[in-house]
């Protein structure tokens, strides 16, 4: 399924998120407030999406953009979900009970950034010592340990 | 006086079995690097043949750790509780004609019983180190060997049935050819049960390398653990040798003095199919190898002495 | 229900594949919960990309899946060329095509093997492992590295082939399937080996799709699932191939599924090299200093492991902004609890090594 | 400690002991050299070399050199890959486990200083030789199965200079490299300019 037949279904289905899809570089994203982003998935799953691919955030600076990206079997496409959170105390609700498969990849993201997944069953590190400080993917992490590399291009 | 021949003897076997050892790993390092498309030991000796001469003084001289969390006394003499009861099982093994380093009227029980005991080490040593993985395989071991006594004595019995005898020097002197078909189904059953009994591939759940690393040895280091692969090659020495003589009539084979050659040639024979099936085969796991016990090899031992019974009342 | 014992296996055990930590709660034999302690070889390759150049950013994917290398250039060239706008010729892609499928079967050689020396067989392991030796020693004519290659490159590949390279690649394709034959027999048709993995760690399909297993483990149970069909990307759909499915989904069908991707990358290797024709193999006018415009792109592609995706996010310089890799052994991996659970300690072992993770790919 | 240091101690410290001593170390070393097993400490990549040099094309085994899993068997540790601060306890530990006299080798460049990940990353140890003896270093990333096989040659070079009793070193033959070796250095000019063997 290519990516407009991809928007006039999810169109059909769910007029209110309709606005919210856009087109880069040939991916739909689907950018929704932090509130509605459980909502959205649920209505993405009952739609056919039935992987969730992988979780990531990035760091914007004043907020930090969650990145899900879900595909579908039958439909053969994929699309993000995005969500942006504030980057002070950033809370989102976890999509665990709708994917299990979210299970480790929001671990990884607060272990990476520090974003709590509320609703996590088991939200500690993964990669890192339990005893981490700091959250090393944040544009602004620094450890005395890490050599910054001369700049030479 | 008796009692130093004893001392005596007891050496001779050591050094025996510790030669048969080192002979034994170098060669099953050559019959395993053949199987799996390798050379093997090259460097040291005409192909490599002297590579275990390097090997046992590094072992010997290396530093003897006892944890510190291990029980002391226990874990000192664990591998001589292992290592003794199958060097003394290799004394009742007819060699020649009328001819046995201990010539014991129930030789054959001995045999049988005393290599058991070295379960204990094993249970010693698993209880002494005070690790977890060691601890599973000092259970699993125990659970193994007991079972496995079961079909290896029922197998040996159909030929001291036939015997008569449970003096093996009395059963070498009775043999005769057509033993050899009449037991085949408990040769087989023997050769299993003595892999099983020794704990080497494909049952070598005490001590498996992929999931425990090495089982109840495994915070043996140096000369301790050199000791317990001593007991398993010795334990590999004699059950084949004692199963050539007991079942495919060992120096009755050739007349005189190629008999014994004949001998230890069936038992290095012998000895190469175990490492082979240890090389070829995948592990069992032990509820599987359970089963294997209780459910096929028992009975089969069971029918074989049964039907080496009705021969032996038939004659 | 006996007193629990906890044994923790790893990080460096003989057969967690890697540096895996199973934290295992026994109850006498059976494991009653696992918990996979991961990370211990993690590296921080998605912080450092950000401070590499695009092109920079190639030898540290090499380091990422260490036994499927290619696989990461290439997703992640994917990525870029997206990013940037590269069109990549087609020899390239024919050239990509057949390298990586070259490297399926010595990626899924080290899986094979592995599956064997787990059960106890460790000459299946030998016997595997001398095929992925040929097709490391053509990766070494190819681009003279053993392991990391770093030959897929933005816009294309970073050689052509040298001479008498195609030849060699045909004789190979000839000789594997019955290598993987013999294999087959003496792995998969040992009595023991079929008890050991078959009713083992079985994952449903539906499990499967919820967890997002990707790859042979998804397809051992029978989820037909392939990017190579459906989401057919390169020059993939000029080729005619079949993907195996199993039924059962347990330890046996996903090494078995393995071992006939295997033989099937053959058949698609020889279809490529009857296919390709001379041509350039690098888009013209890539810079050295790849900037693309701002922007997040997202592409991945069927690696060993099951799907692969890099999504790279630019801000307009010429290093990435973010780079996170979707890596398939991650979320193969966080099965483990579930599939192991009721089996005994030696089943846990054949599971993970079922599983097929690599930790440079699992921890980053 | 082993029985072997205390000998050698005894026959050091005792007049003419080091005439028995010299026989000694040189069946000891000799022994120890030949029989070099390996700890496979493989993290990374460089562990698929790791296991090449064991398997069937290489062959380990030739040189009487055998992994075995279990640290309290082996003499020698590989290791192979990254090690990252979270894994540097544990290798620590396992080298811990070892009996002596035991020896390191850090295969590939991430084991010798980090190498590509020297910059920039915040979880990796820059060289095992932060904590642990390194007695043998090999480059490359990663280094060829034969690499490592002439790391054990080098290191057995080591052990042949090593001596039971403390503080004691030997005399080793030195075996001359071959011309165009990058080993060399100015050796061979020197052989060329009419030095000798030193």
């Amino acid at each position: 399924m290519n990516i407009n037949e991809l928007r006039e279904h999810l169109c059909s289905e769910y007029p209110d998120l309709c606005p919210l899809f856009s087109v880069e570089f040939g991916d739909g994203s689907l950018t929704v407030a932090a509130e509605r982003l459980y909502s959205a998935a649920s209505d993405m799953r009952d739609l056919g999406f039935d992987r969730l691919g992988m979780v990531t955030a990035v760091d914007r600076g004043e907020t930090f953009e969650l990145v899900y990206r879900v595909t579908s079997r039958e439909m053969r496409a994929g699309i993000f979900l995005k969500a942006e959170v504030p980057r002070e105390d950033p809370h989102i609700k976890s999509l665990c009970d709708l994917w299990p498969a979210a299970n480790w990849h929001e671990r990884e993201v607060y272990d990476m950034f520090g974003i709590v997944f509320d609703g996590h069953p088991d939200l500690r590190r993964i990669l890192l010592t339990d005893d981490w400080v700091g959250y090393p993917l944040r544009k602004d992490y620094e450890d005395e340990r890490m050599i910054r590399r001369p700049d030479y291009i | 006086m008796s009692f130093l021949w004893g001392m005596l003897w007891g050496v001779a076997a050591v050094m025996v079995i510790a030669g048969g050892a080192i002979v034994g790993v170098w060669w099953e390092r050559k019959v395993s690097a053949r199987i799996q498309l390798r050379l093997g030991p090259q460097q040291i000796g005409p192909a490599g043949s002297l590579q275990m001469v390097a090997d046992v003084p590094k072992l010997l001289f290396k530093e003897d750790i006892i944890p510190a969390a291990a029980d002391e006394p226990f874990f000192r003499y664990a591998p001589l509780a292992v290592f003794a009861p199958i060097a003394m099982s290799v004394a009742v093994i007819p060699f020649a004609t009328g001819w046995a380093p201990f010539d014991a009227t129930a030789g054959a029980l001995f045999f049988l019983a005393v290599p058991s005991i070295s379960v204990l080490g094993i249970l010693f040593s698993a209880w002494a180190s005070h690790n977890t993985l060691s601890a599973i395989g000092g259970v699993r071991a125990a659970a193994q060997m007991v079972s496995y006594e079961v079909p290896r004595s029922l197998s040996v019995l159909s030929v001291l049935v036939l015997a008569g005898t449970l003096r093996p020097v009395a059963v070498m002197d009775a043999w005769e050819w057509w033993w050899i078909p009449a037991t085949f189904v408990g040769f087989i059953v023997y050769l299993i049960s003595s892999i099983a009994e020794m704990n080497r591939g494909p049952f070598d759940i005490p001590e498996a390398e992929s999931e425990l690393v090495a089982g109840y040895f495994a915070d043996y280091a140096g000369i301790r653990w050199a000791v317990f692969m001593m007991g398993e090659y010795g334990g590999m020495i004699a059950a084949s040798l004692f199963g050539a003589a007991m079942f495919l009539g060992g120096f009755r084979l050739l007349p005189g003095a190629w008999g014994v050659v004949a001998f230890i040639a069936v038992g290095a024979v012998l000895m190469t199919i175990i490492m082979w099936m240890k090389w070829t085969f995948p592990r069992l796991r032990q509820d599987q190898l359970m089963t294997f016990c209780w459910t096929i090899l028992t009975p089969i031992a069971i029918v074989q002495l049964f039907a080496a019974g009705v021969i032996a009342a038939w004659l | 229900m006996t007193e629990e014992l906890v044994v923790n296996i790893g990080p460096s055990h003989p057969s967690t594949h890697g540096v895996c930590r199973m934290v295992t709660t026994l109850d006498g034999e059976i494991v009653r919960h696992v918990e996979v302690v991961i990370g211990h070889l993690h590296r921080g390759i998605e912080k450092m990309a950000e401070n590499r150049t695009y092109l920079q950013v190639v030898p540290l994917t090499d380091r990422l899946d260490y036994v499927g290398s290619m696989y990461a250039n290439w997703a992640y060239c994917r990525a870029v060329e997206r990013l940037a706008g590269i069109r990549v010729p087609e020899r390239a892609e024919y050239l990509r095509v057949i390298v990586c499928e070259l490297q399926r079967i010595a990626s899924h050689m080290m899986s094979v093997g592995p599956a064997g020396a787990d059960v106890g067989a460790t000459t299946a392991f030998m016997y595997t492992f001398a095929q992925r030796e040929q097709v490391v020693d053509l990766f070494e004519q190819l681009c003279g590295a053993r392991l990391t290659y770093n030959y897929v490159r933005p816009g294309g590949v970073s050689m052509d082939v040298p001479e008498g390279w195609v030849d060699n690649v045909r004789a190979f394709c000839r000789s594997h399937p019955s290598a993987m034959a013999e294999v087959d027999r003496f792995l998969f048709g040992n009595v023991i080996a079929r008890q050991r993995m078959k009713g083992i760690g079985v994952l449903a399909p539906e499990d499967a799709v919820a967890w997002g297993a990707s790859g042979p483990v998804a397809r051992g149970s029978g989820v037909s699932w392939d990017l190579r069909r459906d989401d057919s990307y390169s020059v993939y759909p000029r080729l005619d191939f079949d993907i195996p499915l199993g039924s059962n989904g347990d330890c046996y069908d996903r090494a078995r599924v393995r071992l006939w991707e295997a033989i099937e990358s053959c058949r698609i290797i020889e279809q490529a090299l009857d296919q390709i024709e001379p041509g350039p193999v690098m888009a013209e006018a890539v810079p050295r200093l790849i900037t693309p415009r701002p922007g997040e792109a997202y592409d991945h592609i069927e690696g060993a492991r099951g799907s692969l995706g890099v999504y790279l996010v630019s801000d307009g310089t010429p290093r990435p902004y973010r780079m996170k890799v979707r890596s398939p052994a991650f979320c193969n991996l966080a099965l483990v609890p579930m599939l192991a659970e009721g089996h005994t300690l030696s089943d846990l072992v054949v599971i993970l090594g079922s599983l097929d993770p690599v930790f440079g790919e699992v921890d980053r | 400690m082993a029985l072997i240091d205390d000998l050698g101690k005894a026959l050091d410290s005792s007049p003419g002991g080091s005439v028995i001593l010299t026989s000694v170390d040189a069946i000891m070393d000799w022994s120890r050299g030949k029989s070099l097993w390996t700890m496979p400490m493989g993290t990374a990549c460089c562990a698929m070399e790791l296991i090449a040099a064991s398997f069937s094309k290489f062959d380990f085994d030739r040189h009487g050199t055998i992994p075995r899993a279990d640290p309290r068997h082996t003499d020698v540790m590989v290791v192979a890959g990254t090690i990252t601060y979270k894994m540097a306890p544990a290798v620590q530990r396992l080298y811990d486990q070892m009996p002596d006299p035991k020896w390191v080798i850090a295969m590939g460049n991430c084991a010798v200083s980090g190498g590509i990940f020297y910059y920039d990353t915040y979880s990796v140890v820059r060289g095992v030789d932060e904590f642990l003896p390194v007695d043998v270093y090999i480059a490359g990333c990663p280094p060829r199965p034969e690499a490592l096989q002439d790391a054990i040659f080098q290191l057995r070079k080591k052990v042949d200079s090593e001596s039971v009793a403390p503080g004691r070193v030997r005399d080793v033959e030195y075996v001359l490299p071959l011309p165009g070796d990058p080993r060399a250095g100015d050796r061979i000019q020197a052989l060329r300019d009419g030095g000798g063997r030193k």
